[in-house]
């Protein structure tokens, strides 16, 4: 984990309010698992004061990491206009990541918008197992072309809320579809995206008792571990009352937290 | 050392410093989350997280945030309890070469006395800082630190029990915070450290729900600042007890107006989610600002709050 | 008026405004300075510059100073006294088609009589504004609004002198700000507004002044819009009397966090100083707000803080 | 007076931590006299949060105002990074400007540092006059070039403190030895600057009778006479306790202002 001045090496929109941008740090790179993520500071200024949190979603050469983000708010929004050239402080690699898990394992990644981010990285670095990836939009022009990932070969199918390319309707609509016609084989599931999303995913894999990743999100001040501000609540399963998904996470296995009141 | 470098020594009553710079409560949480950024004993201090006799799970999130140039944060005093604290965090502090103040809060005058009680004789551990902003259960809720009188007992209690320094953390959500640091003082406070968070709220306008599950927290960050300065230059004046600034600080500058105003050191909070290195660029810029001065120990820089307009 | 439009009037008790948007005291001179750059007429209110029986001269310069997300001023209630108010300053606001209120302040509680008596039987003046704020100098030099009985008397002695909604606004350097508004409620006030400027200083570390001539000053802007949020929530749920809040607005978006804590109207300050057309811009975001939610009337809108969590 | 968005014309470096900044506004420029100033937003969002004041310097073409500025904080800092083609919302023309002298009259303008900007704005107004410009820096590098202005004619003499150019010494030096040098005619002076050298001019031109008006600064927080932040105070000659920089000046005839307590 370091803290330092990174360089932006690119930062262009790939789709509707999405952005991919590449970072310059041999550091960063030589620690990064897929699932970590980085904490950058977004502006010199004092608003918005505090850093942003970004899965770091692939990395390319040996020495640039890539961040894939959506414009929601004003730090995302003043990352967007951040120059190639300009340097940011980014904090990282922080947080545990995904398990992997035995090679010949056939695993499903289930992304929802911009909950991709991750999981690109972690089907490379699983580039030579069974993958199949499900990702979910809410249309067409939302989606994240991911030629540059090196991804080939990977199964992949697409949702849209709208209907405007691929299943209409929710990528978890896959996901059961898959799990329920494919009975031999167990898969393993890793998936990021939306509450609404994940929670759907956690109930499906744990109705068939399939063992399932998610990584998640919280407002956080310090991921560090230092100021217990990324509280997420537990289930009955664990002896703690909340995790910090700063630091016991963001990936956590789907059944240890608790869907109702997270 | 260079015989050239400025002297960046205090003391705060019985206390000494190798320089101002302490990272504030809740802020930097056991210390050895930062480890691995930089040489923490190059710090001034550690305050570490607020500790309870027992374990706390703390609020229900979301805990924290962020406001204009600030941010609030209903953590709700999670932490490990006493007893875990001396098993897992304690020895591991000891092996720091940088003075380590625990911060505490109790529910009740008894728990406070407990705790006081509870890091009695034990080494590593230089003084205790007692925090009196949390809600008094016993009596209807408002914190202890907004009465003169019950924040004088729990310094009492505290200062009876202990055999450390005692610094209580004074509440900025007082009408008159001279009150609060003058009963402290005539407790038995070796000192007084301020500003805790100002009481605030943020409302989601879509769901309209508060943004904190906890409905209200503590603003902390720069937005703070100016109240934070104008309360230690109060108390300064008030008590004879050495006074501990912060609320805001960022940088070196915002660290020169405590001391200017009387603040003997200072704590810097919500810089190290900013900046990590924080803690330690303000240090060296102290450095430097005393030789570009040529001020030769900090200490002549404290309290120099001039008057005169021309 | 289309009949789609959403319905932006509110009641503040005795008083009905076009929609809840109030420019506030100090920040919108007497109206006619923002006159050259939109319609006055579309506000909901204006409330003139504190009012003294006197005129004052106000402070030494420097009088403002910016700070992380807000400022700092210490005008000391520069203003040109009762009678040129009434000879130069109410005829060209009685042209106005919007609710004028005047913010008065004495230097003692007679003075705030006189005041009252001073502007009772003129047209024009929809409703007086107290600020407590000032410091009280018969009692010490702490302000009138930082002791519920003091506050409480000075309210009973304007609405005695006065035949208008008196709006009593309170200052939020205080440790309950609900025991004021009780207090003031008790002593027949028909409103209460918050928050008046939180009390601040900063120091220019160069010449180790403090950056305003005064010393300390009120701060204000976005900096302060948590403590003004929460001040506002505690209050609506303590008093039966209509609130209007305030603090930090910069935005439509900060409006309704006001007004969904139970504010029935908000007072744009700062915010005039950074965009002088702010006051237009929330009403017509409220508008579309209100459009775009299928909200028919503002009111609606009002006190509708959810506390379920899911 | 307008508050407007106003486009970037240009915004270009011209001396060490100088910079010339052309807007667009027909507006502002229809109603602009020299002295008069405008407040400009330097950044959209809430840090730095209030206007800063600018003099303007001059007119191009008949849409573009200019704004000369001097780097010296966070907000002229932001100010300094803007692009052309970006919008910045502009409020003006604010206060009251210079009163200029009958055509025919000798005009000494003394400027210090950037406090040049609003004397070549009004030095474009008094075109057929007899003007002499002296304006003093502390290094030969701040010196503004103002070849732009459209100046020539116009005598010029320089001072800076460190003698890297011209006259080596205060500019009030040289308005000393001019006002000393020639009796006959009773000059009319204006100046801007920093306030030590301003108070030596009033000092100087009250010594000689001469009249003179001046431009000050002072923290402005609305600029339009609404928060009276902005006071300065007056001399016994006036009959109240403050001026309202934004209002009753930014230039006042420098024997209304008490220059021991301004
Ligand atoms: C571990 C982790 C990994 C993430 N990875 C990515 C990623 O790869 N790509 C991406 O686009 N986004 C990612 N996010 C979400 C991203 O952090 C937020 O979208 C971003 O902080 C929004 O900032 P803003 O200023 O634009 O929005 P605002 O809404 O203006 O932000 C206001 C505050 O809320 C916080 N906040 C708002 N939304 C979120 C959120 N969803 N999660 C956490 N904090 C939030 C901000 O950090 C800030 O403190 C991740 C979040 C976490 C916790
Ligand atoms: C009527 C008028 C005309 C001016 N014309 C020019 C000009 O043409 N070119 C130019 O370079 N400068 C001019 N100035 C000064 C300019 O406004 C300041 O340099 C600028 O505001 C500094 O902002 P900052 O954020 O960079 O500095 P900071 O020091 O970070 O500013 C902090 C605060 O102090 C205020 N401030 C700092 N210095 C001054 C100052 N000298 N005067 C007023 N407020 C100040 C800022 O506005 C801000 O509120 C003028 C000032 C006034 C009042
Ligand atoms: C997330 C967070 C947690 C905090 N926890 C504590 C605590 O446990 N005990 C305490 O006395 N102060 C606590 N504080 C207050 C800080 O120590 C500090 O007094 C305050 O934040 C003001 O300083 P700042 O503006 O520099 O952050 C906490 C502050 C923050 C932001
Ligand atoms: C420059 C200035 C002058 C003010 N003068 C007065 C005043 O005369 N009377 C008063 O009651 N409040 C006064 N206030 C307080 C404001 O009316 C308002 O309550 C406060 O600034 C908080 O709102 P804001 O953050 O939106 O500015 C003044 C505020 C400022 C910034
Ligand atoms: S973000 Fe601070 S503990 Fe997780
Ligand atoms: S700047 Fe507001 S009155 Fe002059």
């Amino acid at each position: 984990m370091t803290e330092q001045k990174t360089e932006i090496i690119f930062n262009s929109q790939v789709a509707s309010g999405t952005f991919l941008m590449g970072m310059r740090s041999p550091e960063i790179i030589a620690e990064a698992a897929p699932g970590q993520f980085v904490m950058i500071r977004v502006s010199p200024g004092l608003d918005p004061i505090l850093r942003r949190p970004f899965s770091i979603c692939g990395i390319q050469r040996d020495d640039i990491f890539l961040v894939l983000y959506r414009v929601i708010g004003k730090g995302t929004l003043a990352l967007s206009r951040v120059t190639q050239g300009e340097t940011l402080s980014v904090l990282g690699p922080l947080g545990r990541g995904f398990n992997l898990p035995e090679k010949g394992r056939k695993a499903i990644l289930v992304s929802g918008g911009i909950g991709i981010a991750p999981l690109i990285f972690l089907a490379q670095k699983m580039h030579d197992m069974d993958i199949l990836f499900l990702s979910g939009y809410r249309s067409k022009k939302e989606i994240v072309p991911v030629g540059w990932a090196g991804l080939s070969g990977i199964k992949t199918f697409i949702s849209t809320d709208d209907g405007t390319i691929g299943h209409k309707g929710p990528i978890t609509d896959l996901l059961e579809t898959d799990i329920s016609g494919s009975s031999h084989e167990i898969p393993f599931v890793f998936s990021c995206g939306p509450l609404p999303m994940l929670k759907r995913v956690a109930e499906t894999t744990l109705e068939h008792q399939i063992p399932c990743q998610v990584s998640v999100e919280t407002h956080m001040a310090c991921g560090l571990g230092a100021c217990q501000g990324c509280a997420v609540r537990t289930s009955s399963q664990v002896n703690r009352t909340y995790f910090h998904v700063c630091q016991d996470g963001p990936v956590f296995d789907s059944r240890s937290l608790d869907w109702k009141n997270l | 050392m260079n015989e050239n470098q400025p002297d960046l020594k205090v003391r705060i009553g019985p206390l000494e410093l190798k320089n101002p710079v302490l990272t504030a409560s809740g802020t930097f949480g056991y210390g050895r989350e930062f480890s691995g950024l930089f040489d923490l004993n190059l710090l001034g201090g550690i305050v570490v997280k607020g500790l309870s006799l027992k374990p706390m799970a703390g609020n229900p999130p979301p805990r924290i945030v962020e406001t204009p140039c600030g941010m609030l944060n209903a953590i709700g005093l999670a932490n490990i309890g006493l007893d875990l604290f001396l098993e897992e965090k304690l020895p591991w502090l000891k092996t720091l070469d940088t003075t380590v103040i625990v911060n505490i809060y109790g529910h009740s005058i008894d728990e406070y006395g407990a705790l006081a009680a509870g890091l009695k004789g034990l080494d590593g551990i230089a003084a205790i800082e007692v925090n009196i902003s949390c809600p008094n259960v016993e009596q209807g809720g408002m914190a202890f630190g907004t009465n003169p009188s019950v924040s004088a007992q729990v310094t009492e209690t505290v200062v009876k029990n202990s055999d450390k320094p005692v610094i209580v953390k004074l509440s900025p959500n007082v009408t008159d915070v001279r009150a609060i640091a003058l009963a402290v003082e005539k407790a038995g406070a070796h000192a007084v450290s301020l500003i805790n968070t100002l009481t605030g709220m943020a409302i989601d306008i879509d769901s309209r729900k508060p943004k904190l599950a906890n409905i209200f927290g503590g603003l902390s960050g720069p937005a703070i600042r100016p109240v934070a300065v104008y309360m230690v230059y109060q108390v300064v004046r008030s008590v004879k007890i050495p006074v501990i600034g912060g609320g805001g600080i960022m940088d070196y500058r915002d660290a020169l107006e405590f001391l200017i105003a009387g603040a003997r050191a200072v704590q810097i909070g919500t810089a190290n989610f900013v900046n990590p290195e924080a803690g330690v660029e303000i240090i060296n810029d102290l450095k430097e600002f005393c030789i570009e001065k040529g001020i030769e120990k900090i200490e002549d820089i404290i309290g120099t709050l001039c008057f005169t307009r021309d």
